[in-house]
């Protein structure tokens, strides 16, 4: 069968064939990994060019518009024409900005949210490390973007950018709490803290954690897509009060990375959804029949998950900054807690002391 | 947040780490002004303490170039006043007009331009519910209201020929006559549209974010509003019946049926649900009219050259799409207006932001500017 | 009763918030709800009395312009971006010489084209990329302006229609 | 009320403070008001019950240099009664000065800036008397009737 594990072995396979040839077989250890990286950067970029692409058209289609239609077919090639553009483009830097932070903090914001791609498995073993402690991995790297967009808003010596990085930082960290709240129960049940735990506990329990979890999972998208200052959470960009917030002095490459860093957010954060409730590389029980490989359903729900999240953003209109954090501490937080209460009350009765 | 560091502050009396006035220029370049109206506004932290509107940045003085123009010409640049809403002002000029010098238009073109105006109306709000939507953040009612306003736009183009400043209503009458499919099309327009209010109402009206930011932001007080001089939409959210439809009637607004609209709470969602239900009259109003216009002429009899009589003057007040505007004629018995004043709804609507955002956060200062319907045009004339 | 009412405002404001996304996500589904133009491969007709360009109207059989330099339309312009001449030709009738229309003081008003007794002025609807480089191109003459009326016959109610315009402006 | 009630109604109430009332040939009732009793008549006017012009709609100024004076002209409106009456008061046109009637309608702060920024007219007791349309080191007063309009056109090239 036609399954990433074996994907992984052939590429593999190939590979110790090819360091064989150049005599390099010793190496193997320390190069691999460098390899799983360049085919993940690659292929990343590729998935977030197609994704601002489909932003686009889906924002387009939702106006009754059309969208980018004349690069390539449907337009497809319209991001790639942006992207020459924007690395071609004239590096306008403002004279009083602060020049260190100002340079590191669009690759901060780019670096942090892309390792987190790092421990998503894709399909059984198609991961780049498998860490035993996944999740506590993701939400502690994600957590730097905040160290960026404050460096950026301050550095850049714009009163707008000043305001904008004041308030991520505020909406990042108070966030931050519902969204490892709401991944608790399903840690309480799985016992694990490996994402691709987690998918072969559902695989072998049966059914998505969706299911027991709804609540859980509409708090930790909401959570997340406040984590990638997504609309309706843009408040830290804001582009009707505050321009552009931190990144209204940025332009050219840097302006790119700040972008493609906010895309890469939301495959994150879409991706961890998936494999928490929606069973990962699983496929969809009354369509097993398709036999299709495990990565390709995988897709299939990161992309819906990434639509409901764009959904969001042309369907809503924008949260004040102590509405938000309202929200976040009067709502989102005490509806995670009883979620969790709930879930090991539940637990404990079901299954008595000795659950797992 | 910043609330609880500054009152620690300010604890100990004299403060070690004191705080600025942080003062940001909105304008006149910003994406949420709507043209080029400046606004600096002094901040503590996210809160405003102070909203100064600074004007002229679009001022051409209108005013002054009516004293040059002949009746007739003085229209051309009424529509300029406020281009969202053309056809009104040029009705507001030709009425003083008209009443200066004691013109009667025809029946026919009483109607006609009542279903002109009305459809001005929905397009002016169609905009404005964009717009408002747009600086609360949900950009998606734009392009809604974009969508239908172009209707209206080719429905205005057909009969006059433009699409934005239409020298339609002139003194005495209208331009030219409508085609005759005009009255189908306009029909077929309006049973388009009605359901398209329900599907704006969908996406907004009662969107919990959108409550959020609008409810109880902004508050008119009726006292407040009444002195200060708000008027149209802005002040009838706060339960003042101020309609110059219903309470000075012209054209033949005494003989159709519609709805004062009234909310009682003055924030900025009752003066968005007085302009959401305005539209719904507003196609009433519409039907109505289609269905009494008889042939006829469309324009008075009038000499070839107009003259005001000498020492005459003339206050007229119509309501327009954002409220009330009135128009001060002076004639000295020559063709040209000794003086021409428009009160603009926009001007004395836009002197209560001040109030408004006093000790609101920044973001509200776009949600109350977007509610009060400002027009940049109407305010710097 | 307030945690009641705390659940509940979360479950409304829940659903209103799924209302919307419906709307959305009806037009997302909906592929044919399309309303924009490709411009410059479609190009929509505009309709008959459409201001877009003033021309003037030249009689092709009698080799000359319809315009008598009446000097109606520089009268009738609230700009004053009408410039013409004419002279007394031998067989005692006036023609114009010289006729210079500037665009960039033009606001469309259309009182000139109302104004013109003669039939020698017009607006024409299939010329409306009126944008120029150079801000000098937009002070046109007689001969960017010259324009040969098509053969074409005008709908019977539409020219009934045309009639009643009165020319009722000038100081 | 009728404008010709308003009118008889105004002749005896204020018999000391108005200079003339008129019905206008439009049928508009105005009331000359000489510069002393001004801000009392609008203050009457806008509180006591039967007239409660609640609505200052307008206020501007009419430029007259051969009589040598600027009048200044306010139009008001109760949305109580629905009627309507315009005051007039008079300046001096070389050193037009009048009193301010914001503390009556606050509506009255923003047109009686635009009317010292485009006639000249100082508003005495006004709390915030800046120009407000033209620029602030503006020199001139552009509405009126002898204001030059030189330079300002931009001929094609």
């Amino acid at each position: 069968m036609f399954t990433g594990e074996n994907i992984i072995q052939i590429v593999s396979g190939f590979l110790h064939w090819a360091y064989a040839q150049v005599g390099i077989s010793a190496l193997a250890g320390a190069i691999d990994p460098v390899i799983t990286a360049i085919v993940m950067f690659g292929f990343i970029s590729v998935f977030v060019m197609f994704l601002v692409w489909m932003e686009r058209k889906v924002s387009a289609h939702m106006q009754s518009r059309i969208g980018p239609n004349r690069v390539g077919p449907f337009g497809l090639l319209q991001t790639v024409a942006d992207a020459i553009k924007l690395t071609t483009k004239e590096d306008v830097k403002p004279v009083n900005r602060d020049k260190i932070p100002y340079f590191i903090a669009p690759i901060v914001a780019f670096v942090a949210t892309f390792m987190g791609m790092v421990v998503i498995p894709f399909d059984k073993g198609m991961v780049v490390q498998d860490l035993n402690v996944g999740i506590l991995y993701i939400i502690a790297i994600t957590g730097f973007t905040v160290i960026a967009i404050l460096t950026a808003g301050w550095s850049s010596n714009n009163k707008f950018a000043l305001l904008g990085g004041f308030r991520s930082a505020a909406q990042i960290i108070s966030y931050e709490v519902p969204l490892v709240l709401s991944v608790v129960p399903i840690i309480m049940i799985t016992g694990t803290l490996s994402l691709s735990g987690i998918v072969e506990y559902q695989q072998q329990a049966g059914y998505w954690f969706i299911f027991p979890q709804i609540v859980a999972f509409i708090i930790f998208i909401t959570s997340a897509t406040a984590e990638a200052n997504r609309a309706p959470f843009d408040i830290p960009e804001a582009e009707s009060e505050l321009i552009g917030g931190f990144h209204t002095e940025y332009s050219g490459v840097k302006f790119a990375m700040f972008f493609l860093g906010e895309y890469i957010a939301v495959v994150v954060s879409s991706a961890v959804a998936v494999t928490l409730f929606l069973g990962g590389w699983l496929p969809v029980a009354f369509l097993g029949f398709l036999h299709l490989p495990g990565f390709i359903w995988f897709l299939i729900k990161l992309v819906s998950v990434i639509y409901l999240v764009m959904a969001f953003r042309w369907t809503f209109p924008r949260l004040r900054v102590d509405q938000l954090m309202d929200f976040g501490w009067k709502v989102l937080i005490p509806l995670s807690i009883l979620n969790i209460l709930i879930t090991a009350s539940v637990w404990l009765l079901l299954y008595g002391k000795g659950a797992q | 947040m910043t609330d609880l560091l500054l009152s620690q502050v300010k604890v100990g009396g004299e403060s070690q780490f004191g705080t600025d006035e942080y003062v940001v220029n909105l304008g006149p370049q910003h994406p949420a002004t709507h043209g080029v109206l400046r606004l600096i506004v002094k901040l503590d932290g996210e809160t405003v303490k102070e909203t100064v509107p600074v004007l002229g940045y679009l001022h051409r003085s209108i005013e002054k170039i009516c004293e040059n123009r002949t009746y007739p010409q003085c229209i051309t640049y009424t529509d300029r006043i406020d281009y969202v809403s053309a056809m009104s002002v040029n009705y507001a000029f030709a009425l003083a007009t008209e009443k200066l010098m004691n013109i009667e238009a025809p029946a026919r073109a009483q109607w006609l331009r009542m279903i002109f105006i009305e459809l001005q109306r929905l397009a002016s709000h169609l905009l404005w519910m964009g717009a408002f939507a747009g600086d609360i953040g949900a950009l998606t009612p734009f392009l809604y209201g974009l969508r239908e306003r172009e209707r209206i736009l080719d429905l205005f183009e057909m009969t006059c020929g433009q699409r934005l400043t239409y020298n339609y209503i002139r003194i005495g009458g209208v331009m030219i006559d409508i085609l005759p499919d005009f009255v189908s099309k306009c029909i077929a327009f309006l049973d388009y549209f009605e359901p398209k209010i329900d599907e704006y109402e969908d996406l907004l009206t009662y969107n919990p974010i959108f409550l959020e930011r609008t409810k109880g932001v902004g508050v008119i007080s009726p006292e407040m509003g009444i002195n200060a001089g708000v008027c149209g939409p802005s002040l009838r959210g706060s339960g003042i019946a101020c309609d110059v439809r219903k309470q000075q009637p012209y054209l033949y607004y005494d003989q159709v049926k519609f709805a004062e609209c009234i909310e009682t709470a003055g924030d900025c969602w009752s003066r968005y649900k007085v302009r959401m239900r305005e539209m719904r009259e507003s196609v009433s109003i519409i039907r109505q009219s289609l269905e009494r216009l008889e042939p006829g002429p469309i324009e008075a009899k009038m000499p070839p050259v107009l003259k005001a009589p000498l020492n005459s003057e003339i206050y007229s007040r119509i309501e327009s799409s954002r409220g009330e505007m009135g128009v001060y004629l002076v004639g000295d018995g020559t063709a040209k207006p000794w003086k021409a004043k428009f009160r603009c709804a926009s001007f004395s609507n836009l002197y209560v932001l001040d109030q408004l955002t006093k000790g609101w956060k920044v973001a509200d200062i776009m949600a109350v500017l977007g509610s009060l319907d400002m027009i940049v045009p109407e305010v710097d004339r | 009763m307030g945690i009641l009412k705390y659940f509940k405002d979360i479950f409304s404001g829940l659903w209103n918030l799924l209302v919307g996304l419906s709307v959305t996500s009806k037009y997302f589904l909906n592929f044919k709800a399309v309303t924009t133009q490709q411009y410059p491969e479609e190009r929509l007709p505009l309709p008959a009395r459409s201001r877009s360009m003033i021309k003037l109207i030249y009689d092709g059989e009698k080799d000359q312009f319809n315009c008598v330099a009446c000097l109606m339309c520089a009268k009738a312009c609230p700009n004053s971006c009408i410039k013409l001449e004419g002279v007394r030709q031998a067989d005692g009738k006036r023609r114009m010489t010289t006729f210079k229309l500037d665009f960039s003081t033009c606001i469309f008003c259309g009182y000139c084209v109302e104004a013109c007794g003669f039939d020698a002025l017009t607006f024409v609807s299939e010329e409306y990329e009126n944008a120029v480089y150079k801000r000098g191109s937009l002070l046109q003459d007689e001969h960017a302006m010259k324009w040969v009326r098509q053969a074409q016959p005008i709908a019977p109610e539409e020219q009934k229609k045309e009639t009643v315009i009165p020319a009722v402006v000038g100081a | 009320m009728t404008n010709e009630e308003l009118k008889s109604k105004i002749e005896v109430d204020f018999k000391n403070d108005i200079q003339t009332v008129i019905i206008s040939a439009q049928k508009e009732a105005i009331v000359t008001v000489s510069p002393e009793h001004y801000v009392a008549l609008c203050q009457k006017l806008c509180e006591e019950k039967e007239y409660f012009f609640n609505h200052l709609s307008s206020l501007t100024a009419i430029d007259f240099p051969k009589e040598n004076k600027i009048t200044v002209v306010s139009h008001l409106w109760s949305y109580k009664h629905f009627h309507q009456l315009t005051i007039k008061v008079v300046a001096d046109r070389s050193n037009p000065k009048v009193a301010t009637l914001e503390n009556i309608w606050k509506s009255a702060n923003w047109f009686e800036r635009e009317v010292f920024d485009l006639y000249g007219v100082v508003f005495e007791g006004h709390s915030d008397l800046r120009r407000i349309m033209m620029p602030d080191d503006y020199k001139k007063f552009p509405l009126r009737k002898d204001f030059a309009d030189d330079g300002f056109i931009v001929k094609p090239s």
